[in-house]
């Protein structure tokens, strides 16, 4: 009975505390952030158990106020909800211990309330995104989603965020728009917006209207696409993701983009069917679109003097790996695109708050400036430097196993090319991830004084980023820790 | 603005936007309208009061500690009686399965909660409305 | 009916074509009112009342202000 | 130059759109499939359902109540996003002279 | 022709809710005046919205109001008219977070055209 309630609870626990930080301005602000850790530990454990729950005994399908599933609005939590709220959460955690200690960087600190109000209004619309079966309620989620990022970008009260936000917000209502517009010609030719529903009529619609259902395909997929930063229209995201401060960064990169690939993934094999996709030839167009991404996304990196700027480039050809895993249309490549986005999310956020940390401290963003870093603030570049291998590839780090995987997907469907294109970006992933790490640890000898000198930071902003390191090097040794839960995961998607 | 005509105007139009506003608010269930209408409309009028009389006198009419509580106070309620749901009947914002009076149809005091919601609704939009308009015309540089 | 629906279509295409060309941003906001209130209209003559007292309420009240207060606070004239 | 290479392409995408209308079911009556067992139930036990003559209001506050939650929450978020561009020092000011 | 015409006059409804919602994208890429792009924001808005009611509306339907009294009555379908009001009060609050970023915008840089702006930003990059 109350595992039922799980999902709605975890929803309005955030909402609880968007909704309570306001009227705690008086008071001092550890209590609020005590408060939002305790609610951020409950959602995980919620999270964590209705994982297990629904892997091991069954599907929680949930009506509001108590209607048919026809009717009402359903919360569907199977094991691909359940998996990713849990990374979400997880995450959210590790940011959320992060940023909490009082020094975020670029945010002023008048601005800390409405930060975390906005903060768990992110992590509601996305809990509700993966947790809702119905096509418009997907649409309000994301339009809370694209609201709230688009704030915490432009509450760091700089000249050019205002800017970049504006472009955000510009880009990320016509996603919204033409995702709503998709939702309109499914609505007109089946009449449901319930996903289960659509995907049981979607082929007598298909074969009836044809046109209709192209037409809401294409829409739908450059809507996401923009969102989730596909790569023709990923113009915005460099913009974005760099003016951002980092904890934000880290959430948009780490987060908020799987988010928005999670729906396609949804929109892509559930609702409209691995048939309608074949016969359209979209996983063709897709592939050509990833491959591209993961080539020209990591030439574009190399290209970037700002470190920040540089790993939105390199979040570009990131999302190019996780299509080129979803759109082979098969089980070993959604599993490899799953596997992409949780390691992918780790070594991510732990990039953007590691460059955070440096960036807090010696207030340089220039490639250039990482000049012996590794003897100043060996804590942070250590852990950048995992991550970045990880980014590469290199064995013993999760982003070994997932390319790794990928690899075997592609061979699989005999996209051979592909493979090729795989390489050649990890090569080119070499090419700007390690200059920075020789730069900070094997060059310029006079910083070797300093070695004794330790950075100190507080402790809240180093045990995330050590708890990262190990995490990915742990997924790197043991993954099939979490193979179990993705292949069910996947199976949910391809029957 | 200090023009007599639009004053007195101002005052006699006001107390009937605002009489229409709950209007709708309160028959959104058996007539057209609602929440969202109703809230706009009273929410417009106080624009007006504003823009007329000027911010001191608006501010006095609808204080930001007000439309503060107005904000939270709008999805308070609604949480309040979805909870309400999951208490009665085991489902979030269950309607007439977790005993809300539902009185007769298609008189005003009927529908379970739905006059409820939608005074939580109108009191919502109404004060959002207002609130962001204050945000906006007096907005302070950095 | 059916006359006045394509009529409305119309005069809403061409609202919206000249709040493109339009060089005055305070014309255009007016342009971008009337074009909601006959949009509130249109609503009202496909049978759904309560979109149409919203759309007039919000979209030809609120939004207009809003607009209007935004252009007071930057330039009136588009180059 | 540009302008008008944009304008044809905004053209050409309108034709292909009003053609694929075409082959659209857009009969504004019955027969659409729009018009399913879903709206059937809405008129004939909606109002007994939720006891509200409105089935619009119906719909929006009952069946699917949980859409008016959330776009509230997108209102709630959009005072918080507005303040948090436009409103900082003076806001603050005023709270700490109130105390 | 006539055939032409009367088909043009059956879809007019949908036709001119593509063509509001390209007019509004045309808006939002080609224009370079901020406010004049928030403002095609809102006409894609209403013209995806316009989609949605033509799906809904029934002709000689009445506004779906039941009265037990009346028999033999067509009821409009209810469930699009729903979707739009949430949609519509959706729209105006990106609208006023994007107005907002417009007045911070012109006080940072005195200008709210988008190619000016992007001609200083790039300056700026450049003296650094």
């Amino acid at each position: 009975m109350i595992i039922e309630q799980l999902p709605i609870i975890n929803l309005l626990l955030f909402l609880f505390m968007a909704l309570i930080i306001p009227l705690l301005k008086r008071k001092p602000f550890k209590i609020t952030l005590i408060l939002g850790f305790i609610v951020l530990i409950l959602v995980f454990i919620s999270s964590g158990y209705l994982l297990w729950y629904v892997n091991n005994v069954e599907i929680i399908s949930y009506t509001f106020g108590g209607h048919e599933t026809r009717f009402g609005i359903e919360f569907l939590v199977n094991p691909f909800s359940a998996l990713f709220t849990t990374v979400i959460s997880g995450l959210a955690l590790i940011i959320y211990v992060y940023s909490s200690g009082d020094k975020t960087e670029g945010i002023e600190k008048k601005e800390f309330g409405r930060y975390y109000v906005l903060l768990f209004i992110l992590l509601l619309s996305m809990f509700g995104i993966l947790y809702t079966n119905d096509l418009f309620n997907t649409y309000v989620f994301i339009e809370i989603l694209s609201i709230t990022t688009c704030a915490i970008i432009s509450i760091k009260k700089k000249k050019d965020t205002y800017t970049s936000a504006f472009r955000y917000v510009m880009m990320n209502e016509i996603g919204s728009l033409s995702y709503l517009f998709g939702v309109a010609l499914i609505y007109m030719a089946t009449g449901f917006t319930n996903i289960t529903l659509v995907s049981e009529s979607i082929q007598t619609a298909f074969s009836a209207y044809p046109f209709n259902i192209i037409i809401a395909l294409g829409f739908m997929i450059i809507g996401l696409g923009i969102k989730a930063a596909i790569f023709p229209f990923h113009i915005w995201l460099p913009d974005a993701h760099s003016s951002a401060p980092s904890t934000s960064s880290a959430i948009l990169s780490a987060i908020v983009i799987k988010v928005y690939l999670l729906v396609m993934v949804k929109v892509l094999y559930s609702v409209f069917g691995l048939d309608i996709l074949v016969e359209m030839n979209i996983p063709i167009i897709l592939l050509i679109l990833s491959a591209t991404a993961m080539i020209l996304g990591s030439v574009f990196a190399i290209a970037q003097k700002d470190v920040k700027r540089m790993l939105g480039y390199s979040s570009v050809a990131q999302v190019g790996y996780i299509l080129l895993g979803i759109s082979l249309l098969s089980l070993a490549g959604l599993e490899a695109a799953f596997f992409h986005i949780i390691s992918h999310g780790l070594m991510k956020t732990a990039l953007f708050l590691s460059v955070g940390e440096i960036i807090f401290y010696k207030k340089t963003r220039k490639v250039n400036d990482f000049d012996g870093m590794g003897f100043i603030m060996p804590v942070a570049m250590g852990v950048f430097s995992i991550a970045a291998l990880g980014m590469i590839g290199l064995p013993l780090t999760s982003g070994f196993i997932s390319k790794l995987n990928l690899g075997i997907a592609v061979l699989e469907n005999n996209y051979v090319i592909f493979l090729v294109v795989l390489i050649l970006s990890s090569l080119l992933n070499v090419i700007y991830y390690l200059p920075i790490i020789i730069l900070a640890f094997l060059r310029n000898e006079k910083y070797h004084y300093r070695m004794t000198t330790i950075e100190h930071t507080p402790k809240t902003m180093i045990t995330p980023l050590i708890f990262l390191a190990i995490l990915i090097v742990a997924l790197g040794l043991f993954p099939n820790v979490i193979m179990p839960v993705i292949e069910s995961a996947a199976k949910t998607l391809i029957p | 603005m200090n023009d007599i005509i639009i004053k007195n105007i101002t005052r006699i139009v006001i107390p009937f936007a605002q009489a229409y506003g709950i209007f709708i608010i309160l028959n959104g269930h058996i007539s057209p309208g609602g929440g969202f209408a109703g809230g706009a409309i009273i929410g417009t009028s106080l624009i007006l009061y504003t823009l007329v009389f000027g911010r001191e006198k608006g501010k006095k009419k609808f204080s930001h500690k007000m439309s503060e509580i107005a904000e939270s106070g709008g999805i308070m309620i609604f949480v309040l009686i979805g909870v309400i749901g999951i208490i009665m009947a085991g489902s979030f914002l269950a309607n007439q399965s977790a005993g809300f009076p539902q009185g007769e149809l298609g008189n005003i005091l009927s529908g379970g909660f739905i006059p409820i919601l939608m005074i939580a609704i109108g009191i919502k939009v109404a004060s959002t409305m207002i609130s962001l308009f204050n945000i906006l015309i007096d907005e302070e540089k950095v | 009916m059916v006359i006045l629906n394509i009529v409305i279509i119309i005069f809403l295409i061409t609202c919206a074509l000249a709040i493109g060309k339009i060089k005055d941003l305070i014309g255009a906001v007016i342009l971008f009112s009337a074009y909601s209130l006959v949009m509130s209209i249109l609503w009202l003559i496909l049978n759904t009342p309560d979109v149409a007292i919203t759309e007039a309420a919000i979209g030809a009240g609120v939004t207009s202000i809003l607009f209007f207060a935004v252009i007071s606070k930057t330039k009136r004239y588009e180059k | 130059m540009k302008k008008t290479i944009a304008n044809v392409l905004f053209l050409i995408l309108f034709v292909i759109l009003v053609i694929g209308i075409l082959q659209m079911p857009t009969t504004a009556s019955t027969n659409a499939p729009a018009y399913n067992d879903i709206v059937y139930h809405y008129i004939n036990n909606g109002a007994t359902d939720t006891n509200a003559v409105n089935l619009i209001a119906a719909i929006l506050a009952d069946y699917r109540a949980f859409d008016t939650l959330g776009e509230t929450i997108v209102l709630f978020t959009s005072v918080v996003a507005v303040g948090s561009v436009l409103r900082s020092t003076k806001y603050d000011k005023e709270a700490k002279e109130n105390e | 022709m006539k055939e032409i015409i009367d088909i043009i006059v059956e879809n007019i409804n949908y036709i001119g809710a593509i063509a509001l919602f390209l007019i509004g994208l045309r808006i939002v890429v080609i224009h370079t005046n901020l406010i004049k792009r928030i403002m095609g924001l809102n006409i894609m808005g209403t013209g995806v919205f316009l989609f949605f009611v033509a799906i809904g509306n029934v002709t000689g339907g009445v506004v779906p109001i039941v009265d037990p009294e009346s028999a033999n009555v067509i009821y409009i379908n209810p469930l699009p008219s729903v979707f739009i009001l949430t949609g519509i009060v959706v729209v105006v609050s990106i609208t006023v977070y994007s107005l907002s970023l417009v007045i911070r915008i012109y006080e940072n840089y005195n200008t709210i055209d988008q190619k000016e702006l992007s001609d200083l930003i790039s300056e700026e990059n450049n003296d650094h």
